[in-house]
């Protein structure tokens, strides 16, 4: 009977293995992975924009109606099939679903990721499974220090930027700041930031103090009235923060009536997802930042890129797009470039190779920024970064910023085969800003 | 008289209520003693001290010459005193036959012995005997938790005996069995153990019985005893006419208060 | 009790052995990944088993699970220990010696008691794996690629091809072990001890030395389990490892399986990965509700597990 | 001085949110014996029903005072219509289940339900700021604080009286206590033994839903809101004692009170307080600090 048991149960994986063994279609399609949050507090905020994004441009693409020079139709001219797959649930999780979707599905290509955790997690099982895998969102250093990578390209600047960017812009416009602390969620993301920032702080403002108080809360905790309290009492002027997701309103939420944002200066390193989500809630004086040129920080540049980025946004999802969603567009649009670029070196359809030698050190104008694949052997990504001060637009009745600065990408990351810790701690040697 | 079980002293109270009260008794080995009470009277609080279920309040419990007080039901059935149970302790989703083995198999689970296996031919042998003894064979396959009262108790009787114990304390053997079956019950219970020369305790209502199966009575009134003597005697004195007979005829269909009763047979 | 011959230990043998062989020659990586996770997974299920034959369901065996998963990683972390005959017995070692430890106050409790301070008990290590800097916070880190017996596998597939053996091997050993408990004496004080308690310790048993046992072993196999599954993914973190849902998981894979028979939890654990992996590819939305849906149901109308439903066809097949 | 006035009120107000989301499970359990993992989805459920009527409220132009009630009824309605369907439609049963079997039916309901709010109030987090904005702030020991988190402490005192004396001095509130105590005495005494867990069940989910309800202004309602909750508030449960209402409040109050402290004080130690203290009761009170539980004896 067990045995009659177990061979029924082999017989089922035998004959699901034979379904699945179906050879892959021809070239005339390529299959994406398009990992992003898809429920849990980050969804709302960045993993419907990221794939809102991500789903508007492979649209385009496919129907060949981006902007030119980008107006060729799909990857090297093959159509793109995307499926939007949930981020959340754990890091272990992604990399079982990882495993899934270069075995299991097949993908010929993952473009996504906006947790640090999923990118640190997934690093080394990329590289084991020799997939290509585009890195949209997720900012954190190790991706790139904890090794050599072939297969993974991270199409935006990370974290480094953000908080060295932050530093400078504290500089430019608070010279007067004494001390400063800070409130970053418990992980790899929230202790990042805090030491990038925490370090450039000590090179670009050496008189100004750290705080001893510095915040920790878990992530997606919820209720920080007893933050808040803290932050009020100590001392320091100045408030850093790296919070996103649901966290990062609930946080502003709570801080407002209590006077926090008008009794000091607070940076959001990643606050401009809240921007048109709070609309008038959002108060005034904040420094923002986008991780990068993307969002409400960029909403006047003018091009032709990205005019056509906001506007067929906004037509489509009814609000601007913020950050993320420019962030897994840019992810996709470095993609379907190297592909074509591969596919005009070989002549054909690309294979895996081609595409990842083209997208090593690819430079391209995105939609609001130029991207070059500077660091890290070509994979890792140099893009400028901009902080400004929140005011409310009152005559167009729409979130604004003001005081807007851009800072070039030389000036705020670390030149190739660097560690961000060691260039920041050497007083950042070689910055050109 | 070189006593095997005595009892000296003993006192327990629960608050306010005394259930056991300057308890003194002996009992020779082979001896067969009949506890008998009202409701209330102490007995099965005395069983309960005996086989470490409660701890007295004060006063001594030897056995063999040792003081046994404070030691654990399980420590006390490793000793030799084992028990049965006014309400049937048995395995209820195992049959018949398995509680048997598995009351064969605890008896030898001493250490790594717990891990022989308990489906061996030797085991078996013994529990097919003890069904043998005991009248059950024909209910052997039967699941326990459908039994019918008599054959509960006897199974009850028969795991207590697994473990070849020097006492046997009977709680209330024949209650729940309907007054044609009881003598038949007992005479199987006594014959088996006559067998195997246990000194036996047990408490009972049932006057007949008394008088047919002991050689000693104990009369329990109010945690005293009353009255130890032999049946003919004991059952002729006035004091236990009184407190015990008397009572005991209007109570006997109400239930009898004790922690033993409140427990489950079977997990509910 | 039937007494015919028991066929559970050759069943067993030939299952595993026939899923190795054919799981060699046939199934695409990830089906052999997604057998390995659920293997890994059922090692624990097979322990939390004997505990519910017990009458005990721990809600926190992810305590255990994660203690083992960390124990490896940990070993492995900054070029450290990757042998699998190392790594894996000190998973369970570590394991088992918490669980001796926690052991002393958890057999105090029976029922819903039990399951809670269990659960109470697994929070700690959560709330300890979520705090430490060191250890990722949540996280986690990434696991060392193993090696067997000094053999360093070279690619993924190997890698994979390698632990798959490991793990067949090691399940069988499992449940032939467990089986033949099972059978003795301290193994038959499981049914008894939740039939009746009492009846147990006036045969002269330790109830609670019993049930202690029983959370070691169980505790045991959870940190082989999840030592597996650490070497399987690559990776740890505290909510795919430790939280209180993945102890809700192994308890419903338990639940599925049914108490049946040593082998039941390996299928249900199969099943379960199955439906979890498809739910999820189907019903991105939805794949919590699927499997809440399922766990419902065999509450309902299976609560003997996908094994009685394996038992009864069977029963048919004599008729 | 001013910090410690800080701490204090921080503590307080946490605390009592402590206390919301987690008397109702402490009830639950103590009457009926279950682990009600679905509490998360009732205040899950609390919350976005009520962000949902405020701003449905407030969209119509009926003045923020009103949300006020918006809060109540989506409480009631929350905790009346999931409390009954749920006891109705699932827990009942499963009285002549294991109780273990019926944590695991609860936490299926708690996966199930997860999803439905996904796909009832979709991904986007609701914001309903209005009742706090309505309030403003005061100051208090020499910082800002918004009125409305100072409520909560108010709220959560009312709460746990009312229960407290209902369950104490009322007739209810006996028969609550007989059936607690022995539940076929109950039945045979003549105790309608259903409809006190219906209500029982229906009390719990309510206060869950209020639980939600009230904090969502607060806060930003997104999916996977009541997770953290359930674990949140077991562990107030199991440090107060399972099943006892003076315990959940001391629980709350003592992992409220710690956790303020150590976020002004030693902030690096914060995360591990509820955890923290929690293993200290444990080691030492495994049965929690107040318990009517007690371990089974043989």
């Amino acid at each position: 009977m067990t045995t009659k048991a177990r061979m029924g149960a082999i017989g089922v994986l035998v004959a699901a293995s034979l379904i699945m063994a179906v050879p892959a279609v021809a070239k005339d399609s390529v299959t994406i992975a398009v990992p992003a949050f898809l429920s849990g507090p980050a969804a709302g905020p960045f993993g419907v924009p990221a794939r809102n994004g991500a789903e508007m441009v492979i649209d385009a693409i496919n129907a060949g109606k981006l902007p030119a020079p980008y107006d060729s139709k799909g990857f090297a001219g093959a159509t793109v099939t995307a499926d939007y797959i949930d981020e959340s649930g754990g890091n272990t999780k992604q990399v079982a679903e990882y495993r899934n979707l270069v075995q299991k599905r097949e993908v010929d290509a993952i473009i996504g990721y906006i947790s640090s955790g999923s990118c640190a997690a997934l690093a080394p099982v990329v590289e084991e499974l020799k997939t290509l895998t585009v890195f949209a969102v997720c900012g954190t250093p190790r991706v790139f220090e904890d090794g050599p990578r072939e297969y993974i390209f991270r199409t935006m600047s990370h974290a480094t930027a953000d908080n060295v960017a932050a530093a400078h812009y504290v500089k430019d416009m608070f010279p007067g700041v004494k001390t400063y602390t800070g409130i970053n969620q418990n992980y790899a993301w929230g202790q990042d930031s805090w030491r990038d920032f925490e370090l450039a702080m000590k090179v670009l403002m050496p008189g100004a103090k750290q705080s001893d108080k510095v915040q920790f809360p878990k992530i997606f905790a919820g209720q920080y009235g007893s933050e808040i309290s803290a932050l009020s009492l100590d001392d320091a002027e100045l408030v850093h923060s790296s919070f996103w997701d649901g966290d990062l309103e609930g946080f502003i939420f709570q801080a407002a009536p209590r006077g926090l944002f008008t009794k000091k200066k607070v940076i959001f390193t990643v606050g401009g997802t809240a921007a048109y989500r709070l609309g008038k809630k959002m108060p005034d004086g904040l420094i923002l930042g986008a991780r990068g040129p993307y969002g409400i920080l960029v909403r006047d540049r003018k091009t032709a890129l990205n005019e056509w980025f906001i506007q067929t946004y906004f037509d489509r999802y009814g609000t601007y797009p913020s950050g993320p969603a420019y962030q897994y567009g840019q992810a996709v649009l470095a993609t379907k470039i190297a592909y074509d670029k591969a596919a005009a070196a070989a002549g054909g359809f690309p294979s895996k190779e081609q595409v990842i030698a083209s997208f090593k050190g690819l430079e391209f104008e995105s939609f609001s920024t130029n991207v070059k694949m500077a660091l890290a052997g070509g994979h890792q990504a140099l893009t400028e970064n901009v902080y400004g001060l929140t005011k409310w637009n009152a005559d167009a009745a729409e979130p604004g910023v003001t005081d807007v600065k851009f800072y070039p990408a030389e000036c705020i990351m670390p030149p190739d085969g660097v560690t961000s810790v060691d260039w920041i701690e050497k007083g950042m040697p070689g910055a050109k800003c | 008289m070189s006593a095997l079980l005595e009892a000296r002293g003993l006192n327990k109270s629960f608050g306010a209520v005394t259930a056991a009260r300057d308890i003194d008794i002996s009992v020779a080995p082979h001896e067969i003693v009949g506890i008998i009470g009202a409701n209330g009277a102490g007995k099965t609080t005395f069983v309960n001290m005996v086989t470490g279920w409660l701890k007295p309040t004060s006063g001594r419990i030897l056995y063999e010459g040792h003081d046994i007080v404070g030691r654990t039901p399980r420590q006390i059935t490793r000793l030799g005193i084992c028990r049965s149970f006014q309400v049937a302790q048995i395995f209820g989703s195992a049959s018949v036959f398995d509680n048997l083995l598995i009351a064969l198999g605890i008896a030898e689970a001493r250490g790594l012995a717990a891990l022989r296996l308990l489906r061996r031919p030797d085991l078996a042998d013994k529990a097919d005997a003890l069904l043998a003894r005991y009248g059950i064979a024909d209910y052997r396959d039967q699941s326990a938790g459908t039994l019918p009262q008599g054959v509960r108790k006897l199974l009850d009787i028969a795991m207590a005996m697994v473990a070849a114990p020097k006492v046997l304390l009977l709680d209330e053997p024949t209650s729940g069995i309907s007054s044609d079956e009881k003598f038949e019950l007992m005479d199987v219970v006594m014959g088996a153990l006559k067998e195997d020369g246990v000194t036996v305790l047990f408490i009972e209502h049932d006057m007949e019985i008394v008088g047919r199966y002991v050689s000693r009575v104990v009369a329990f009134y109010q945690g005293e005893i009353i009255c130890d003597a032999p049946p003919l005697v004991a059952l002729a004195d006035p004091k236990v006419k009184e407190f015990v007979i008397g009572e005991d005829l209007h109570n006997q269909t109400l239930l009898q208060g004790g922690v033993l009763q409140e427990a489950p047979d079977a997990r509910g | 009790m039937e007494t015919t011959r028991d066929w559970t230990i050759p069943g067993v043998t030939v299952g595993f052995a026939a899923v190795a062989v054919l799981g060699l020659l046939f199934l695409p990586d990830w089906l052999m990944n997604l057998t390995v996770i659920a293997f890994a997974r059922a090692l624990a299920v097979v322990g939390l088993m004997v505990l519910w034959r017990t009458g005990l369901v721990s809600f926190g065996h992810a305590l255990y699970f994660g203690l083992g998963a960390y124990t490896v990683a940990l070993l492995g972390k900054d070029d450290g220990i990757s042998e699998v005959l190392i790594t894996l017995p000190a998973a369970t070692l570590v394991a088992a010696t918490v669980g001796l430890f926690l052991g002393f106050i958890v057999r105090r409790y029976r029922e819903i008691f039990f399951a809670m301070l269990s659960l109470a008990f697994s929070m700690v290590l959560y709330g300890i794996l979520v705090k430490t800097e060191a250890l990722g916070s949540t996280d986690g880190f990434n696991v060392r690629t193993p090696t067997f017996l000094g053999f360093a596998p070279e690619d993924a597939g190997t890698t994979l091809r390698a632990i798959f053996l490991v793990l067949c091997a090691l399940c069988w050993t499992v449940a032939v072990l467990v089986h033949r408990y099972l059978q003795s004496t301290l193994g038959r004080l499981t049914t008894a001890i939740r039939d009746n308690e009492i009846r147990v310790e006036y045969l002269g048993y330790s109830v609670a030395q019993a049930i202690h046992g029983k959370y070691v072993m169980s505790a045991a196999l959870a940190g082989l389990g999840g030592g597996i599954l650490a070497i399987a993914l690559g990776q740890v973190d505290p909510d795919s490892m430790v939280n209180w849902t993945v102890s809700g998981e192994l308890v419903f894979v338990t639940i599925l399986s049914g108490p049946g028979s040593v082998a039941a939890p390996f299928i249900g654990s199969m099943i379960y990965e199955l439906i979890r992996t498809y739910a999820f590819e189907w019903l991105p939305h939805a794949w919590q509700l699927i499997v809440g849906v399922t766990l419902l149901s065999i509450i309902f109308f299976l609560p003997g597990g996908v094994w009685s439903l394996l038992a009864r066809l069977r029963r048919r097949e004599v008729e | 001085m001013e910090t410690a006035i800080t701490i204090l009120l921080d503590g307080l107000v946490f605390s009592s949110y402590l206390f919301l989301v987690s008397v109702g499970l402490t009830i639950i359990f103590g009457v009926m014996k279950i682990l009600n993992v679905a509490h998360g989805s009732l205040y899950a459920w609390g919350a976005y029903t009520s962000a949902y009527l405020i701003g449905v409220w407030s969209e119509a132009g009926f003045g923020d005072a009103g949300t006020f009630l918006m809060i109540a009824v989506a409480a009631l309605v929350v905790g009346c219509v999931l409390g009954f369907v749920l006891e109705r439609g699932l827990i009942q049963f499963m009285y002549a289940r294991d109780e273990v079997i019926v944590v695991l039916a609860t936490f299926a309901t708690f996966l199930i339900l997860e999803d439905v709010i996904l796909l009832v109030f979709g991904v986007d987090p609701y914001f309903a700021y209005q009742p706090m904005a309505y309030l403003g702030s005061a100051e208090l020991g020499g910082i800002l604080r918004d009125v409305y988190s100072l409520t909560l402490i108010g709220l959560a005192a009312v709460v746990g009286i009312v229960l407290w004396v209902g369950l104490t001095q009322t007739r209810w509130g006996k028969l609550l206590a007989a059936v607690i105590h022995d539940r076929e005495l109950s039945v045979a005494m003549g105790i309608d033994v259903t409809k006190v867990y219906v209500l029982t069940f229906m009390l719990g989910a309510v206060l869950g839903a209020l639980g939600g309800a009230y904090v969502a202004p607060m806060v930003s309602v997104a999916p996977g809101f009541g997770v953290e909750v359930i674990v949140l508030s077991f562990a107030v449960v199991v440090i107060g004692g399972m099943g006892s209402i003076p315990g959940a409040a001391i629980g709350a109050l003592v992992v409220g009170i710690a956790r303020a402290i150590a976020v002004h004080k030693l902030p690096e130690v914060e995360l591990f307080v509820v955890y923290g203290v929690m293993a200290v009761v444990l080691v030492f009170r495994p049965e929690g600090l107040f318990a009517p539980a007690s371990a089974r004896k043989i």
